[in-house]
């Protein structure tokens, strides 16, 4: 069934008796051309995008949990393509392009939102280094503006400009970032794959991978065996369990982020909004809750919740930022497994093993990439080459010398 | 006096230029007249250089009086520091010279480093649970217990002095950040005080009668 | 998180400074220079940098107590649930058989 | 008429009265009122809006638990918007305004969503708002958030302080209702460390509220007078207004004490107080939170709680109305009406959902319609209750509907770490089950243990069991428990009434059941998700926002749960709950950030010298935490570049004196010291004679370049090394990991001597004729004291002092370092000394343009993604000794020459403006990414060559020094044409300072 605003009315008026399921829930069958293990936002994306673009719709996507159980159900919804390294920037600038046009693709409102993102720099270095960015983002044709400090306060008059201990020197502000109505992009890409065909299968939990002669061959979930010549895993911060399957370490560790949302607000930040002198970002949601995050807790977690430390430099992060949220309140934390890796971005290759795919070590910037690591993905899946904007993205880089690594931070998972 | 006064013309300053705070029920001063050395050695030489401090080497978290070197703090399995009475900015030298045997044994003076807080009064503890991730509890930290923390996003060396006395040990350069943090929850007690008495005037004696 | 430190007893974990797996402690060892930039030696020395096992369950980690006594301390800790098993001196384990268990 | 609902009765102190207002309306309540039973006690019914559909809203309850009574309270900066009025309590003075509505509370303009509704079932907007595609940002959307959406912030910096510390126990007990004050008072009597939390002001819990005796007392009374003797133990801290938000790992919990805010602003006092609490064990005994029963029109304003009439009767003294219906599913209905009726309350009718008989005695109830198996099928009136309708048409007049759906165990603590709560049959709710948090215990009605005299024995004997475990706590002296009489509470699970009609017609379109007040969901959304497939409990959360709202379903969640079973056939275990996550009530940002905001956000770090650069014109900049003199305006500079060329030329044709103390500074001692300095540097140290000092370049493990410095071989087994500003810290941390984890066998010590030690740059072509007035009897002559020379010497008539001959700047220079509490002094001598050679302060700025002119590198170049060869340095990295970094440094991506290196960039233009930031083009390439051939990572303009220069990162730089490259910066609309040159601008050859 379309959605439109006709079919609303339409249904409304009927007392909504003619929805039909957004998407089915079938029951697994025992042969695919693709399994794709993991059922978030990138491997429900990943799935469309094998479907939409290469045709390819004999695939199932096996999710342990709840369709979006993952980090595409708690995240801080931020969309963005504000890169430096032209490794990173195009593939960003690719998937910030493919959110621009989700909604007419798949037929659903997610909500997509360009309210714009600022990113506070606090010292003339910190401008240098934005200066450099923005222009890495202008050769990728991201767009982007250099603010200075009366153009910051133009368009967030509400931060400290007074007493900062941090004083705000400018900013990079990117008009085309935003929000995103997180969960709605899992549901989203579930009933446009699902319409292709795709089994979307809930509760089922990848217990092995199998293998014949070197190549994998088919999977063993708690709902049985199921086989496919092509294996894509896609599973975040449960990267290194599910590879340990096949013997295989990862540059990568699981650690905690945090996010937080207070109680619903009347409109007060328009856009998004990042410190630069503290680890703190924040945005408004459209039901009027700040949402907000800083940095991860930073020791490996399997646990899905975090600790006070945390919470406390998150929110002196934000009211030395803005000193009038103080009187709104956190109304609920939560917490997800991030797959952090050891430069802080992401992988999208094949593995060692034939027939085998691997992307993850997203971090905790896995949300804004959904899209296109999607679109990669599924074009690495079909074609098994990388796509051009995902080159750099090789398991293999660190063994090469060629990380990835936008904060210059090294291979410490958790300083990223 | 110490042994080893210089005669040079340059003036010292502290970080706080001396000055104190008292409410009455909390008082706070700047040590000034008291230096501060490292004495750093391998962790397996602990038998060695407590023999050479006279028997007295201080385990991890606590302290003891030497007559050799001051109050020796044991802050780390592999440094004992000294804080001696002192206005010589170079005692690690004075120090040394009145060791037996200084093999093994790296002195590194400190006193420049820090600043010595001296708080104490009746609503100290008070104060300082709003400032300290300590438990201050005599049980477990009792009078001469020594522990290095952080205050405020400020490092800081806690000897506790007596029951309601301590010595803060902090970096000397945000001196005047980590004084400002304790002034300013020292008001916040002291005003409170009338705020929950008000209070506490209601609690028991309404009833259903 | 309270941290059991072998010589203070319970600290908040807010005094110390996380770094990662305790196999961060087995650095490969090149003897002789000239096999520095040699496939055997980076091979060793990037599983040891980059590669971890990231287990769900059981895991030996480095903190540094950096606003207490200074002391490398490695904890194990599971990562599902945060109980801490065991908390020991960085220095007293290293040198110790600890490769054999890590691996 | 003030106080019109007053009855009789009640803990408020009615000598006094207390005035506020409410939405500018001037009333009146007592000291002992909450603002909701204060305005009821008024009269005023009708208090706030539905988040969606605008919908007229009253109170619900008289605790936390409070879905629709959310207000303003204050004004100014101060307001603070979604307060529940079920907690605050009244103050003189007090201003709360209604929130979430256009116009008035009563004429809400919004309110014509609520005729829309049919249209706006869950997840409507997810099929619709997608055409034309601008639309969705500049039209729907912004309508969308202003209907949504609570209070309102004010807008203004939180005026109010807020303290934050830590607090330590044997036993932290949350909750002083029956069952936490018994466990206090047993675990009190030990001589344990206990601390007692209860968020209400008053401790008691519900027996503040019901008509029960402890011990044969009036069961407030024992109480207040229990609550006195736990205050009079050294051993236990009684603290009120002081909720426990969150148990966090290992047995610490977070809570936050509202200091002020039952008084109004009080200056110089903290108004909340959030404090961390270390416990060894806890006893949770949280109470449990009384739920609806879904039924037609449920949510009117004057349907409330029935346990809530009961308090505001019982507690408040207050009538929450004139005419009270009853429906129950339980006993708890009863009690309500046989309370309500002691008060001299009418009531209309009890109607219960149970075919039993009255349990207990109805005599009071006489003029009543008692109904068994009964139901309310639906209600009338808009702003204010009329009458309730049965399912056999009948209406009764009714101004209040007091209803009871059964009791929740507040779980949510337990479940704050891997505890899953598990249902029970018998009370037809979820208790703790799992794992809970690291030692913690449950008690009373929090763990299902719904009646009085069981509460009493399980909070005593909880205490008893959590000490059991600790050493040195005698249990003896724990006394006996209190008791009481268990009263009757058989509850029959009933969750919604039947509906009449179906709803999926309009005509029934209207008719809604509210399952969620707050966020408007009905059991019409919730079977609406089912339908489309988001069955699942986080899917119809998520899909309808159940339990999403500020009171996170405290009274919505368990019949959401029961609707969403009878919608999916399922069993309401099958289907289980939603995480419970931290905080249990909201808790102010502006509380967990404490005293660490505006200029307190983190310390400030100031210089030996900063009392001096203060007094002589000085701006300093941020470095880290560090305030260092950026520059020293002179008068009659207009611009700071006047003044940064002014401190460079003088330096360079002088002497000039910078500040550099904030340079890290680690003391390394140890006969193995150079062994060491091998091992963490990529160059050799062990080869350095006493008195010397070397550049050195620090490598992380990964063969990237991590830090740069000069160590200084001062004496035998003693050296000194520097770190940058920035770096300090890390690098102490990584030597220590060194030291500790890699080498523990080795004989080295670290101390860090940043701060001992004052540290000035005297720099410049006169700067050996300065340091020879200052240094008592050193050799400073070029012969005696050369180029990276270093020693211990003494300055200015026996100050120790060290000097070391290095240079930042390129010129001749010197650091001299004495210890720091005679920074001050020497500065001044230095400049009084220095005077008639020309001696100028210079600040960061002259700093980094002199450092531009000499290549050298700081953060901008060290940016961690740079190699030693990458800055040329490649040679410094040695071959032949492993140390860190120097093997993963050789991987093929890190020796390859196609990598961007550090040179020089000339404008062709020379009156042209480089600036840092801009990318390299090749001339007539296209400015694409995949033609980016570097950066520019610094920018000064020079005055010692007149125009502007740069440093910056070529492909291949080296090899093309004379080629012209384009510098482009599309950010700022601006592109120059550069020559690559040496990144040596000033003296190539470093004649200057080996002079």
């Amino acid at each position: 069934m379309r959605y439109s605003a006709w079919q609303v009315i339409k249904q409304g008026l009927n007392g909504h008796s003619g929805w039909q399921a957004a998407f089915r829930d079938p029951e697994p069958k025992t042969d695919y051309d693709v399994i794709i293990v993991g059922g978030g936002g990138h491997g429900l994306a990943t799935a469309w995008y094998l479907a939409s673009v290469h045709g390819i719709t004999k695939t199932a996507v096996l999710e342990k949990g709840w369709l979006g159980s993952g980090n595409i159900g708690r995240n801080t919804t931020i969309i963005r393509s504000n890169y430096l390294l032209p490794d990173n920037e195009p593939f960003y600038e690719l998937s910030l392009q493919l959110w621009e046009g989700l909604e007419q693709d798949i037929n659903y409102n997610a909500m997509v939102s360009q309210r714009g993102i600022l990113n506070l720099a606090h010292s003339d270095a910190q401008v240098d280094a934005y200066a450099r960015r923005g222009n890495a983002m202008h050769l990728a044709g991201a767009g982007g503006q250099l603010l200075d400090t009366a153009g910051v306060r133009k368009r967030v008059p509400f931060l400290n400009f007074d007493d900062a201990r941090f004083p705000i020197k400018g900013g990079l502000w990117q008009e085309r970032a935003g929000t995103v109505r997180h969960d709605a992009v899992a549901w989203g890409y579930a009933r446009a794959a699902d319409s292709r065909g795709v089994d979307v299968i809930q509760n089922c939990e990848v217990t092995g991978i199998r293998r014949e002669g070197g190549r994998v061959v088919g999977v063993d979930t708690s709902r049985g065996q199921i086989n496919a010549p092509k294996i894509a895993i896609c599973v975040a911060g449960n990267s290194s369990r599910v590879m340990s399957m096949v013997d295989q370490r990862l540059p990568i560790e699981s650690h905690v982020l945090q996010a937080f949302v207070s109680e619903g607000l009347k409109p007060t930040i328009p856009g998004v909004v990042t410190y630069g002198a503290g680890h703190f970002y924040i945005s408004q949601s459209d039901k009027g809750g700040l949402v907000y995050g800083g940095d991860i807790d930073g020791y490996n977690s399997y646990a899905q919740r975090g600790n006070l430390p945390t919470v406390e430099d998150v929110a002196e992060g934000g009211l030395s930022l803005m000193p009038m949220i103080g009187r709104a309140k956190m109304l609920r934390s939560w917490g997800g497994i991030m797959d952090m890796s050891m430069d802080g971005s992401p992988f999208i290759d094949k593995t060692d093993i034939p027939g085998l795919y691997f992307n993850g070590g997203w971090c905790y910037g896995g949300f804004k990439a959904t899209p296109g690591s999607g679109y990669c993905y599924a074009h690495l899946i079909a074609t098994d080459t990388p796509h051009t904007v995902a080159t750099g993205y090789r398991l293999n880089r660190f063994r090469t010398g060629h990380p990835v690594d936008e904060r210059g931070a090294g291979a410490q998972p958790n300083l990223h | 006096m110490p042994e080893h006064m210089p005669n040079h013309a340059l003036q010292p300053t502290t970080a706080l230029g001396g000055r104190t705070l008292n409410t009455g029920s909390v008082s706070i001063y700047e040590v000034t007249e008291r230096a501060l050395v490292s004495l750093a050695f391998k962790a397996s030489d602990r038998e060695h250089v407590s023999a050479v401090l006279g028997g007295s080497l201080p385990a991890v978290g606590s302290s003891l009086a030497s007559h050799l070197a001051g109050r020796l703090l044991g802050l780390q399995i592999d440094q004992t520091w000294c804080l001696i009475e002192s206005t010589d900015s170079a005692m690690d030298k004075v120090i040394a010279r009145k060791l037996s045997d200084t093999r093994g044994i790296y002195l590194t003076d400190q006193s420049d480093a820090w600043t010595i807080l001296a708080l104490s009064g009746d609503t100290c503890r008070q104060v300082l649970e709003r400032l300290c991730p300590l438990d201050l509890d005599e049980s477990v930290f009792p009078i001469d217990a020594v522990a290095r923390t952080v205050i405020e996003h400020t490092g800081v060396i806690i000897l506790r002095t007596g029951r309601d006395s301590f010595e803060l040990i902090t970096p000397r350069s945000s001196t005047a950040s980590f004084m400002h943090a304790i002034e300013t929850v020292v008001e916040h007690v002291r005003n409170e005080i009338p705020v929950r008495s008000q209070d506490r005037q209601q609690d028991p004696t309404t009833s259903n009668a | 998180m309270q941290i059991p430190h072998p010589l203070l007893g319970l600290r908040d974990a807010s005094e110390f400074v996380y770094l990662g797996d305790a196999s961060l402690l087995n650095r490969p060892s090149v003897d002789d220079p000239a096999e520095l930039g040699s496939d055997a030696t980076l091979d060793a020395f990037h599983e040891y940098l980059h590669l971890r096992h990231n287990p769900a369950g059981v895991h030996k980690e480095l903190w540094f107590h950096e606003q207490g006594d200074r002391s490398w301390l490695v904890v194990t800790r599971d990562t599902t649930t945060h109980e801490i098993l065991d908390c020991a001196l960085a220095r007293d384990v290293a040198g110790a058989s600890f490769g054999a268990e890590s691996t | 008429m003030s106080n019109v609902n007053r009855v009789a009765g009640g803990q408020i102190e009615r000598s006094r009265k207390l005035s506020f207002s409410f939405d500018g309306k001037r009333l009146t309540g007592y000291s002992g009122d909450t603002l909701a039973s204060a305005l009821l006690a008024n009269g005023e019914v009708l208090v706030g809006r539905s988040f969606k559909y605008h919908r007229p809203r009253g109170i619900v309850s008289a605790g936390v638990e409070e879905p629709n009574a959310l207000v303003e309270i204050g004004t100014g900066p101060r307001r603070d918007p979604n307060v529940r009025a079920t907690v605050q309590e009244l103050h003189e003075g007090l201003v709360a305004t209604s929130q979430n509505r256009r116009g008035s509370l009563r004429h809400d303009l919004m309110a014509i969503n609520d005729l829309a509704s049919p249209l706006l079932a869950a997840g409507f907007y997810y099929k619709t708002f997608m055409w034309p595609k601008a639309f969705w940002e500049k039209v729907y959307e912004p309508a969308i958030r202003h209907s949504a959406g609570l209070g309102r912030l004010s807008m203004e910096p939180d005026p109010d302080s807020y303290d934050k510390g830590f607090l330590f126990a044997d036993l932290l007990i949350i909750g002083a209702g029956p069952a936490g004050l018994a466990a206090a008072l047993a675990a009190g009597r030990t001589g344990a460390r206990v601390i007692l939390c209860e968020e209400d002001f008053k401790t008691g819990g519900r027996l503040n509220a019901e008509r029960y005796s402890v011990d044969d007392a009036d069961a407030a009374h024992w109480a207040a007078t229990t609550t006195e003797s736990l205050r009079n133990m050294s051993n236990v801290r009684v603290m009120t207004r002081t909720s426990v938000y969150g148990a966090y790992d290992h047995g610490v919990y977070g809570a936050l004490e509202r200091v002020t805010d039952h008084v109004g602003a009080v200056t110089g006092c903290a108004r909340q107080v959030l404090w961390r609490i270390r416990a060894t064990r806890c006893v949770l005994s949280a109470g449990a939170t009384e739920r609806p029963i879904a039924f037609t029109n449920n949510d009117r304003p004057g349907i409330m709680l029935a346990g809530a009439v009961r308090t505001y009767v019982n507690r408040f003294g207050v009538a929450p109305g004139k005419r009270v219906a009853v429906f129950t599913n339980n006993d708890d209905g009863w009690r309500t009406a046989r309370d309500l009726a002691a008060a001299s309350i009418e009531i209309t009718a009890v109607i219960d959902a149970r075919d039993v008989p009255p349990p207990g005695d109805i005599s009071a109830l006489q003029g009543a319609r008692l109904v068994r198996a009964g139901a309310v099928v639906d209600t009338h009136g808009r702003h204010a209750l009329k009458n309730i309708q049965l399912a056999n048409g009948d209406t009764i007049p009714a101004d209040c509907l007091a209803v009871s759906g059964g009791w929740n165990p507040n779980v949510h603590l337990s479940c704050h770490q891997r505890g899953r709560p598990t249902w029970r049959e018998d009370i037809a709710s979820f208790v703790p089950g799992g794992v809970l948090p690291t030692g913690m215990s449950v008690a009373g009605a929090a763990n299902g243990e719904l009646t009085l005299g069981t509460a009493l024995r399980n909070g005593h004997n909880a205490a008893l069991a959590a000490l059991e475990t600790l050493p040195s706590i005698s249990l003896d002296a724990a006394g006996a428990p209190p008791s009481a009489e268990d009263e009757s509470g058989f509850v029959e699970a009933y969750w919604r009434v039947p509906e009449k009609s179906s709803a999926f017609r309009l005509s029934g379109a209207w008719k809604r059941q509210w399952v969620d007040y707050q966020n408007d969901v009905t059991v019409k959304d919730i079977k609406l998700s089912v339908q489309e497939g988001f069955s699942a409990v986080e899917h119809v959360k998520r899909y309808t926002t159940l339990g999403m709202a500020t009171d996170q379903g405290k009274t919505s969640n368990v019949l959401g749960l029961a609707v969403l079973a009878d919608a999916s056939g399922r069993s309401i275990p099958e289907i289980g709950t939603t995480i419970f996550r931290p905080p249990w009530t909201p808790v102010p940002i502006a509380a967990l950030a404490g005293a660490s905001r505006g200029a307190h956000f983190r310390p400030t770090r100031l210089t030996p010298s900063h009392t001096w650069a203060t007094e002589n014109g000085a701006t300093f900049v941020e470095v880290g935490n560090w305030l260092r003199a950026q520059w020293f305006s002179q008068p009659g500079e207009t611009t700071w570049r006047q003044t940064v060329d002014r401190e460079v030329t003088q330096t360079r044709t002088a002497v000039g004196v910078c500040d550099v103390t904030t340079l890290g500074k680690i003391d390394i001692q140890g006969t193995d010291s150079g062994v060491f300095l091998d091992r963490v540097y990529a160059n050799t140290f062990s080869t350095l004679a006493v008195g010397k000092v070397r550049y050195g370049i620090m490598l992380r493990e990964d063969g990237f370049a991590m830090d740069d410095g000069t160590t200084a071989h001062i004496a035998q087994d003693h050296y000194i090394m520097t770190t940058t500003t920035a770096n300090a810290v890390p690098v102490f941390r990584h030597l220590e990991f060194c030291r500790q984890c890699l080498w523990p066998e080795l004989d080295v010590h670290l101390v860090s001597t940043t701060e001992a030690w004052a540290q000035y740059a005297i720099a410049g072509p006169r700067s050996r004729e300065l340091v020879a007035r200052i240094v008592d009897d050193l050799d400073v002559s070029n012969e005696a004291f050369p180029f990276m020379g270093c020693a211990e010497t003494t300055v200015c008539c026996g100050l120790t002092a060290r000097l070391f001959r290095i240079s930042f700047s390129g010129e001749l220079a010197y650091e001299l370092a004495v210890p720091t509490r005679y920074g001050d002094s020497l500065m001044r001598r230095l400049m009084s000394e220095g005077k008639s050679l020309g001696v100028v302060p210079y600040g960061t700025e002259a700093l980094g343009v002199m450092r531009i002119e000499k290549g050298h590198c700081t953060g901008n170049e060290l940016t961690g993604q740079t190699t030693a060869a990458d800055i040329g340095l490649g040679r410094m990295v040695s071959q032949k000794k492993d140390s860190i970094g120097n093997a993963l440094s050789q991987r093929p991506g890190l020796k390859d020459p196609d990598r961007p290196q550090l040179v020089g960039f000339k404008p062709v233009d020379r009156n042209a403006q480089l600036r840092a930031g801009a990318h390299f083009i090749e001339k007539g390439a296209a400015v694409v990414t995949a033609n980016d051939q570097g950066w520019m990572s610094s920018v000064a303009y020079s005055p010692s060559l007149g125009h502007s220069i740069g440093l910056g990162f070529i492909r291949r730089g080296q090899e093309r020094i004379g080629e012209r490259v384009r510098a482009c910066d599309p950010l700022r609309g601006e592109e120059h044409d550069v020559e690559i040159c040496s990144a040596h601008f000033v003296d190539p050859d470093g004649e200057r300072l080996r002079a």
